[in-house]
C-alpha cells in the first residue's frame, strides 16, 4: 500500500507540476490579458486537483472537499473581478494587449 | 488507477490546448473542457460534492463570463490576426517541449516517500465538516461574495456611465 | 467577545446598505464610531491568557498578537476613512468606499483571530478582494494597470499557499495551527510539512511585497486613490503579509535553521533593494512604496533571528511602521489634494504654505529613518540589537548602513517637497482640509508618544 | 536649587520653540526673548557654580534613567556656554538685522544651548546621546539657513557628524555592555580588548564633534555658507567645549588611561597631525573666515595633544587651552563678522587698511591674534607652554610638531592682520565706519578676558581647571609663570622667526611695507643683498615652495576626503539605485518570473537539509 501510494503521489505531482508550467508559461509569454486570465485559471485548477488528491490519498476527503468548495467560490469571485478589470482596461485602451500595462516602471 | 492516469493526461492536454490555441473562443472552450475533465477526476477520487461545484461554477459560470467578455471585446482584423498567429507559434512552440522535458525529468528522478499518513479522520461527511467545523470559512465566503457584489457594481456599473 | 469583532462590522454593513440614500452621511459617522470602539475595546483582551471561543461554531482565538492587529487595523482604517471622506468627490464612491473598508476590516479582524491555516487564507483573500475593488475606485488607466499586477501576483500567492495546504492535508491531516505545531515541533516534521511551511511563507512574502516577490507593490500603491493607499500601505499588505507571517511562525513554531536563514536573507535583500530603489524616485507615493519594501525587510530580518527579542522587535516595528507609513501617505494625500500633482520635481517649499503637513511629515520621516527619540528609532535599535545578540553581525551592519540610506532618501523627500522655494504655479497652495490634517497630527503624536513611552512598552513586554 | 539644573536646559529650549512659533514680524520680541533667556541662563550658571549635585529620575528599564550631575567640570562648561550665549545673542541682534529666517536662527541657537547644557549635565550615556544627537539637528538647521547654496554644506556636515555619531552610538552600547551600567559616574573601565575599541569609538565621536582631522572638512565650507555668529559660537566655541569635555571625561573618568598606553599615543598623533595639517592649510587661504576656520581646526589639535599626553601638565594645558581658544577664536570670528558687516566682503585681496577706520575691531583682533599666536603675556601663551611641557615629557617629536604649528600660526596671523587691517584702503574698504556698539561690546569683553586670563592666570587655573582634576595634580600648581625656561625661550625664538619671515615675505612681494626698498638698492649693499638672497634665503625659498607644494598636496587630500564624502559615495549609491530601478521594468511577466524563481529557490533551500 505504502509504495503504491508513493507511486501514485509521484504521478499526480508530475501532472500537477506540468499544469503549473502551462499556467505560468501562459501568464508570462502571452500578450492578451484574457489569456493571462486563462493562465491563472489553469493554476487554480492545478491546485484544486492537488488538494482533492491530497484528501484522496490521506483519506481525509471531507476536509479536502470543504476546502475545495471554498476555493472554488473564491476563484469565481476573483475571476469575475478580473474580467471586470480587463473590461475596464479594454475601455481605456481599446485593446487587450498587455504591453499597454507597462507604463509604471522604475 | 489507470483511468485516473488517463484522465490526468487528458487534463494536461486540454489545458495545453487552452494555452496554445490561437482563437480566444476556443481557449475558453478548452478551459471549460479542462474543468469538465477535472470534475470527472473528482468523481473518480470520491469527491462528488466538490465535483458538482466545479462543474456548475467553473465549467458553467466562468465559461459564460469568459465568452461574454470575449464577445464584448472586439475582434482583430484578419491580417493582424494572422500576424499574431505566426508570432504565437514562435513564442509557444517551446511549451510542449518543456512539458515533455519536465515529465521525463520527473519520471527519471522518481522518488519514493515514506508516506506516513495521518490518522484517518472519523467525520467522513463533507457537509458536517463544512457546516459545523468550518463555519468560519463560510462566513469568509460570504464576505468575499459581498466584496464581489460591490466589485460588480463598481466595475461593471462604470461601463454604463462611460457608455452614456 | 471575539466574534463581535467580525460580526459588528458585518451587521453594520448590512444595515448601511438597507438605509435610504439620504441617510448616508450617517454611514461615515457610524463606521468611524465602530472603528473607534474597536481601538478602544480590543486592549481589554490584552495580557489576559489567550482565550478561545466557539460561538456559532466559529473557531476563533484571541491573544496578544491579535489585539495588536485589531487596534492597529481599527486605527488605520479609521484614518483612511476620514481621508477618503475628505478626498473622494462622488457620493456613491464615498459610500462604496465605506462599505469596502468595512469588508476589509472584517477580513483583517478575521486574520487577527483565526486559528487555522485555511481560514487564514480565506480571510487574506477576502481582504485582497476588497482591496482590488478599492484600488479600482478611480477607474482610470493607472488603476487598472496597478490592480492587474496586484491581482496576478496575488493569484500566484494563492497557488503557493493552496499547494502548501494540500501538502499539510497529506502530512498532518489537519489545518489547525496547534495540530501543525504538534506535528512539526520539535521533531521537524516530514519533507512534506517542511515544503508546506516554505511554500506558505513564500505566499505570505508575495502578499507582503518582500524582494524578490515585490514587483506589484510600487504600482499598486501608486495607482490607488490617495485614501486607499493609506489603507493598503498602512495595514492591508502589512497585515496580510508580514503580520500573518509573524502569526503563522509563532503559532506553528516553524523556526528551523533554514527558514530563519532564508528570512534573514530575504529581509536584508528587501532592506537594501527598497532603500536603493527609493533613492531615485520622482513620485511621492512611489518613494513611500519602496520605503515600505525596505521597512518590511526590517520586520522580516528581525523575525529571522527567531529569538523572543527579535519577534518583539518585529512586532514593534510593525506597529510603528503602520503608524508612520500611513501618516506619510496621509501627508502625500494632502499634498496631492492641494497641489494636484505627485511629481516631486514640481514641488518645493510647501512647508511654508502647509506648515502642519510639513512638520508632521518631518516627524514621520525622521521616525522611519530611526532618529531618537521617535518610535522608529527604538524599534530599529531593538532589531539591530536582536540581530547582534543572535550572532548575525553582517546582517546587523547591513541594517545599520541601510538606515543611512533611509535617512538619505527621506532628506531628499523632505527637501524636494517641503523645503526650498515655492514654485510660481504653487504659490496659492493652502493648508489641506482639517479632515486630512487631523489624522496626520494624531498619528505623529502617536509616533512621538510611543517613542517617549518606549520604556513602559518594553516593561510591559518584559513582564510577559 | 536643583531645579536650576533643569531650568538651564528647559528655559532655552522653551524660548527656542517660542521663537520658532512667533511670526517674523515681531523681531524685537524674538531678540528680547533670546537675550532674556540667555541672561537667565548665565545667572543660573553663576548661581550653581562650584556646587555638586545629582538629580535622578528613574524612568523605564535597561538602565535608562534621567540622571543629571553637576560638578566642577560641568559647572564650568555650563558657565562658559551661558557666557558665550549672552555675548553671541547680543552680537547677533546687530549682525543678523535685516536677514531672512531670523526665527529659525534664534530658535536653533537657543535649542543648541539647551542641548549642549543637557549633554554636559547628563550623567547617563543614553541621555547624553540624546542631547548629542539633538545638537546634530540644530547644526544642520543653522547651516542651512545661511545661504541658498548652504544646503550642500549642511548635508556634508550632517553626513560627517552623523557617521561619527553612529560610531559614538556603537561606543556607548559597547561601554554600557562592558560596564553593565550607563551611569557615567559609575563607569571606570580598564583598557584592553573590547574596552579599547569602545574607547576609540567614543573618541571618534568626541574629536569629530570638536572638529579634529579627518572629520573637519565641513567647517571651512560652513565658514563661507553659514551665518557668522553660528561660526563664532558653534565651531568656534561650543563644539570645542563639548568635544573636549567629552574627550576628557572618557579619558580621565570613564576609562583608566595611563600615559604609556597606545591610546594615549594615538590621541597625541591625531593632535599633532591636526595641528600641522590644518595650520598649513590656513597659511594658503585667501579668505578671512576660511582662514579662521582652519585655525579652529588646528587649535583643537593642541587640546587633543595636551589631553593625550595624559601627564598633569598636558591635561591642565589642554583644558586651559580649551577655554582660551573658545575666547580668542570667537573673538576672531566676531571681528571677521564685524568686517563683513561693514565692508560686505571677507576676501583678503579686496580688504586692506581697515585699521584706520575700524580701530576698536582692529584692537580686538590684535589681542586675539597675539593670544592665538602664543605671545606672552596673553592667555594663549600660558596654555601653550603647559602643552609644550606635557608634550616634551612624552617625546620631543610631539613638541616639535606643536612648536612648528605655533610658528605657522603666528605667520598666518601676521599675514591676515597685515592684509586686512594694514596697507592701503581702496575699493570695498574705503571710508567704512566702525561697527555698532552691540557688536563691539562682546568683542571687547572677550578680548578683555583674553588679557585677564593671561596676565592673571591663577584666576582661571585655580578656580576653573585645577578643581576638575583634583587629586590627579598631587600638589602641583601650574598657575603663575611657566616653569620651564628653555621652552619659553624657544617659543620666543619661534615667534621672532615668524616675524622675520613675515617681514621677508612682504618685502619680496613688494606689497605693504615698501619702505625697505631703498636699503635694498643702496650702493654697496645691493650686491650683498643679492648674495644673501641667493645664498641664505634660497633654501628658505625652496622651503617655502616645498611648504607650498606640501600644502597643495594637503589641499588635495583635503579635497579628496571631501570628494569621497560628497561625490563618490553618492555616485556609487546612485549607480546601484539606477540598476535596481532598471529591474522594475513595468512588465508583470518579469515580476511573476522573479516570484516563481524566488519560491523555487526558497523551496530548494529549505528542503536541502
Amino acid at each position: 500500500m505504502g509504495i503504491e501510494m508513493s507511486q501514485l503521489f509521484w504521478i499526480v505531482l508530475t501532472f500537477f507540476i506540468l499544469m503549473l508550467i502551462e499556467g505560468f508559461y501562459c501568464i508570462t509569454m502571452t500578450y492578451n490579458l484574457l489569456r493571462v486570465l486563462i493562465g491563472l485559471e489553469i493554476l487554480i485548477k492545478a491546485v484544486t486537483l492537488f488538494i482533492i488528491f491530497a484528501g484522496y490519498i490521506s483519506g481525509n476527503m471531507s476536509l479536502a472537499q470543504a476546502v475545495v468548495i471554498t476555493v472554488i467560490v473564491i476563484e469565481v469571485v476573483v475571476v469575475v473581478i478580473a474580467t471586470g478589470i480587463i473590461l475596464g482596461f479594454f475601455r481605456e485602451y481599446d485593446s487587450l494587449n498587455v504591453r499597454n500595462a507597462r507604463n509604471m516602471k522604475g | 488507477m489507470n483511468i485516473m492516469i488517463f484522465l490526468l493526461v487528458l487534463l494536461v492536454l486540454a489545458a495545453l490546448w487552452a494555452v496554445m490555441t490561437s482563437l480566444l473562443l476556443r481557449a475558453a472552450i478548452a478551459l471549460a473542457l479542462t474543468s469538465i475533465i477535472l470534475t470527472v477526476l473528482m468523481f473518480e477520487m470520491g469527491a462528488p460534492l466538490a465535483a458538482v461545484f466545479e462543474l456548475s461554477v467553473c465549467a458553467g459560470l466562468i465559461s459564460v463570463v469568459f465568452i461574454s467578455v470575449i464577445s464584448l471585446t472586439h475582434r482583430l482584423p484578419l491580417k493582424e490576426y494572422l500576424d499574431r498567429r505566426k508570432n504565437r507559434i514562435g513564442r509557444f512552440w517551446f511549451l510542449p517541449v518543456l512539458l515533455v522535458i519536465a515529465g521525463l525529468a520527473m519520471f527519471y528522478f522518481k522518488q519514493s516517500f515514506d508516506m506516513r499518513l495521518p490518522a484517518k479522520i472519523l467525520i467522513a461527511d463533507v457537509r458536517v465538516v463544512l457546516w459545523q467545523l468550518r463555519r468560519l470559512d463560510l462566513f469568509g465566503q460570504i464576505i468575499i461574495l459581498l466584496a464581489g457584489v460591490f466589485g460588480v457594481l463598481i466595475l461593471f456599473g462604470g461601463s454604463k456611465k462611460n457608455g452614456n | 467577545m471575539t466574534y463581535l469583532f467580525i460580526f459588528v462590522p458585518f451587521i453594520l454593513l448590512v444595515i448601511l446598505n438597507l438605509l435610504p440614500k439620504r441617510l448616508r452621511a450617517a454611514a461615515f459617522y457610524s463606521t468611524l464610531a465602530m472603528l473607534a470602539a474597536q481601538v478602544v475595546f480590543s486592549p481589554f483582551e490584552f495580557v489576559k491568557p489567550a482565550q478561545m471561543e466557539v460561538i456559532f461554531g466559529f473557531n476563533l482565538i484571541i491573544n496578544n498578537l491579535s489585539v495588536i492587529l485589531l487596534m492597529i487595523s481599527g486605527l488605520i482604517a479609521g484614518v483612511s476613512l476620514v481621508a477618503g471622506w475628505a478626498t473622494l468627490k462622488d457620493d456613491d464612491k464615498k459610500f462604496n468606499f465605506i462599505s469596502l473598508i468595512l469588508l476589509s476590516v472584517i477580513g483583517l479582524n478575521g486574520i487577527a483571530m483565526v486559528k487555522d491555516v485555511f481560514s487564514l487564507y480565506v480571510f487574506i483573500e477576502a481582504t485582497a478582494v476588497a482591496t482590488f475593488i478599492l484600488i479600482s475606485l478611480n477607474m482610470d488607466k493607472p488603476a487598472f494597470e496597478g490592480i492587474l499586477k496586484y491581482l496576478i501576483l496575488s493569484v500566484v500567492a494563492s497557488t503557493l499557499m493552496l499547494t502548501s495546504i494540500a501538502l499539510l492535508i497529506i502530512s498532518c491531516g489537519s489545518l489547525g495551527f496547534s495540530d501543525i505545531r504538534a506535528f512539526i515541533y520539535p521533531s521537524g516534521g516530514t519533507i512534506f510539512s517542511q515544503a508546506a511551511v516554505a511554500l506558505f511563507i513564500c505566499g505570505l512574502l508575495i502578499k507582503g511585497g518582500l524582494v524578490p516577490f515585490h514587483g506589484w507593490v510600487a504600482d499598486a500603491y501608486t495607482s490607488a486613490p490617495a485614501s486607499v493607499s493609506i489603507l493598503l500601505a498602512g495595514i492591508i499588505t502589512k497585515a496580510s503579509g508580514v503580520f500573518t507571517l509573524i502569526k503563522f511562525m509563532t503559532s506553528t513554531l516553524c523556526f528551523t535553521t533554514s527558514i530563519m536563514d532564508m528570512l534573514l536573507f530575504v529581509g536584508a535583500l528587501s532592506i537594501v533593494f527598497g532603500a536603493l530603489a527609493a533613492l531615485g524616485q520622482k513620485d511621492i507615493k512611489r518613494i513611500l512604496a519602496y520605503s515600505s519594501i525596505s521597512q518590511m525587510g526590517y520586520i522580516v530580518i528581525a523575525l529571522g533571528t527567531g529569538t523572543p527579542l527579535g519577534i518583539f522587535a518585529a512586532l514593534f516595528h510593525f506597529i510603528n511602521h503602520a503608524i508612520f507609513k500611513s501618516q506619510l501617505f496621509v501627508n502625500a494625500a494632502a499634498v496631492e489634494e492641494q497641489t494636484g500633482t505627485r511629481d516631486m520635481d514640481k514641488m518645493g517649499g510647501l512647508a511654508q504654505v502647509m506648515p502642519v503637513t510639513g512638520v508632521t511629515s518631518a516627524i514621520a520621516s525622521l521616525s522611519t529613518a530611526g532618529i531618537p527619540p521617535l518610535a522608529g528609532f527604538w524599534s530599529k535599535l531593538l532589531i539591530i540589537i536582536s540581530l547582534w545578540l543572535s550572532g548575525n553581525f553582517a546582517y546587523a551592519v547591513i541594517a545599520v548602513l541601510a538606515s543611512l540610506l533611509t535617512l538619505a532618501y527621506f532628506l531628499y523627500f523632505q527637501r524636494s517637497i517641503f523645503f526650498g522655494k515655492v514654485p510660481a504655479d504653487l504659490a496659492n497652495v493652502r493648508e489641506a482640509d482639517a479632515l486630512l490634517v487631523s489624522p496626520a497630527v494624531l498619528l505623529s503624536a502617536l509616533t512621538v508618544g510611543i517613542g517617549l513611552a518606549f520604556p513602559f512598552i518594553l516593561k510591559l513586554f518584559m513582564r510577559q | 536649587m536643583i531645579k536650576l539644573l533643569l531650568l538651564s536646559i528647559a528655559l532655552p529650549l522653551i524660548a527656542g520653540l517660542v521663537n520658532l512659533i512667533i511670526p517674523d514680524k515681531w523681531k524685537g520680541v524674538k531678540e528680547a526673548i533670546t537675550l532674556i533667556s540667555t541672561l537667565a541662563g548665565l545667572i543660573a550658571a553663576i548661581m550653581v557654580f562650584k556646587r555638586v549635585m545629582v538629580l535622578n529620575i528613574p524612568w523605564g528599564s535597561f538602565g535608562f534613567d534621567i540622571s543629571f550631575r553637576l560638578y566642577q567640570f560641568s559647572a564650568f562648561i555650563i558657565l562658559a556656554i551661558a557666557g558665550f550665549g549672552v555675548l553671541i545673542s547680543l552680537y547677533s541682534t546687530a549682525f543678523m538685522a535685516g536677514r531672512e529666517k531670523l526665527n529659525q536662527f534664534y530658535a536653533y541657537l537657543l535649542i543648541t544651548i539647551a542641548m549642549a547644557n543637557g549633554a554636559v549635565l547628563s550623567n547617563n550615556l543614553l541621555l547624553f546621546l540624546f542631547f548629542w544627537e539633538g545638537l546634530l539637528l540644530t547644526l544642520f538647521g543653522l547651516i542651512i539657513i545661511g545661504k541658498k547654496e548652504a544646503y550642500k554644506t549642511a548635508i556634508k556636515a550632517f553626513v560627517i557628524i552623523g557617521i561619527t555619531d553612529l560610531c559614538l552610538m556603537f561606543g556607548i552600547a559597547l561601554t554600557g555592555r562592558l560596564a553593565g551600567t550607563f551611569t557615567m559616574s559609575a563607569i571606570s573601565l580598564p583598557l584592553g580588548g573590547l574596552a579599547s575599541l569602545a574607547f576609540v569609538f567614543l573618541m571618534i565621536g568626541a574629536i569629530a564633534k570638536s572638529g579634529s582631522m579627518p572629520f573637519h572638512s565641513w567647517i571651512p565650507d560652513a565658514a563661507l555658507d553659514a551665518p557668522l555668529p553660528f561660526m563664532a559660537i558653534i565651531p568656534g566655541a561650543l563644539e570645542k567645549l563639548l568635544g573636549i569635555y567629552f574627550l576628557t571625561r572618557i579619558s580621565l573618568d570613564l576609562f583608566q588611561l595611563n600615559p604609556g598606553s597606545k591610546i594615549s599615543l594615538l590621541l597625541m598623533t591625531i593632535g599633532a597631525i591636526t595641528i600641522l595639517l590644518a595650520v598649513m592649510m590656513a597659511l594658503v587661504q585667501k579668505d578671512y573666515k576660511r582662514l579662521l576656520s582652519y585655525h579652529a581646526i588646528s587649535q583643537v589639535g593642541y587640546m587633543i595633544l595636551g589631553i593625550g599626553t595624559m601627564v598633569p601638565a598636558g591635561i591642565v594645558g589642554g583644558l586651559f587651552h580649551m577655554i582660551n581658544n573658545a575666547l580668542y577664536k570667537s573673538c576672531l570670528f566676531l571681528s571677521g563678522g564685524s568686517v563683513e558687516k561693514q565692508t560686505g566682503t571677507t576676501d583678503l585681496s579686496k580688504l586692506g587698511g581697515l585699521g584706520k577706520y575700524m580701530p576698536i575691531t582692529f584692537a580686538c583682533f590684535i589681542v586675539a591674534a597675539v593670544s592665538i599666536s602664543g605671545v606672552p603675556p596673553f592667555n594663549g601663551f600660558f596654555s601653550k607652554e603647559l602643552i609644550y611641557d606635557g608634550a616634551l615629557e612624552r617625546h620631543w617629536i610631539f613638541y616639535l610638531a606643536a612648536a612648528l604649528g605655533s610658528f605657522l600660526t603666528a605667520a598666518s596671523f601676521l599675514k591676515l592682520g597685515h592684509a586686512a587691517y594694514l596697507g592701503k584702503a581702496d575699493g570695498a574698504t574705503k571710508n567704512v565706519k566702525e561697527s555698532s556698539w552691540l557688536m563691539l561690546f562682546p568683542m571687547l569683553i572677550i578680548a578683555g578676558l583674553c588679557i585677564l586670563f593671561g596676565v592673571y592666570n591663577p584666576l582661571p587655573l585655580n578656580n576653573l581647571i585645577q578643581p576638575i582634576l583634583g587629586h590627579r595634580l598631587e600638589g602641583y600648581n601650574y598657575a603663575g609663570l611657566p616653569g620651564n625656561l628653555m621652552i619659553v625661550i624657544i617659543t620666543l625664538i619661534v615667534l621672532a622667526l615668524a616675524l622675520l619671515n613675515h617681514w621677508y615675505g612682504v618685502k619680496r612681494t613688494g606689497k605693504g611695507l615698501g619702505a625697505a626698498d631703498h636699503i635694498h638698492y643702496a650702493p654697496g649693499l645691493s650686491t650683498a643683498y643679492d648674495l644673501a638672497e641667493k645664498k641664505y634665503f634660497d633654501p628658505y625659498d625652496i622651503g617655502l615652495k616645498i611648504a607650498d607644494w606640501f600644502a597643495k598636496v594637503l589641499f588635495f587630500i583635503d579635497r579628496a576626503c571631501d570628494w569621497v564624502y560628497e561625490k563618490a559615495i553618492v555616485n556609487i549609491t546612485f549607480v546601484f539605485s539606477n540598476a535596481v530601478r532598471w529591474t522594475q521594468s513595468g512588465n508583470f511577466s518579469n515580476y511573476v518570473g522573479w516570484a516563481l524563481v524566488g519560491a523555487l529557490l526558497v523551496l530548494f533551500f529549505v528542503l536541502r537539509y
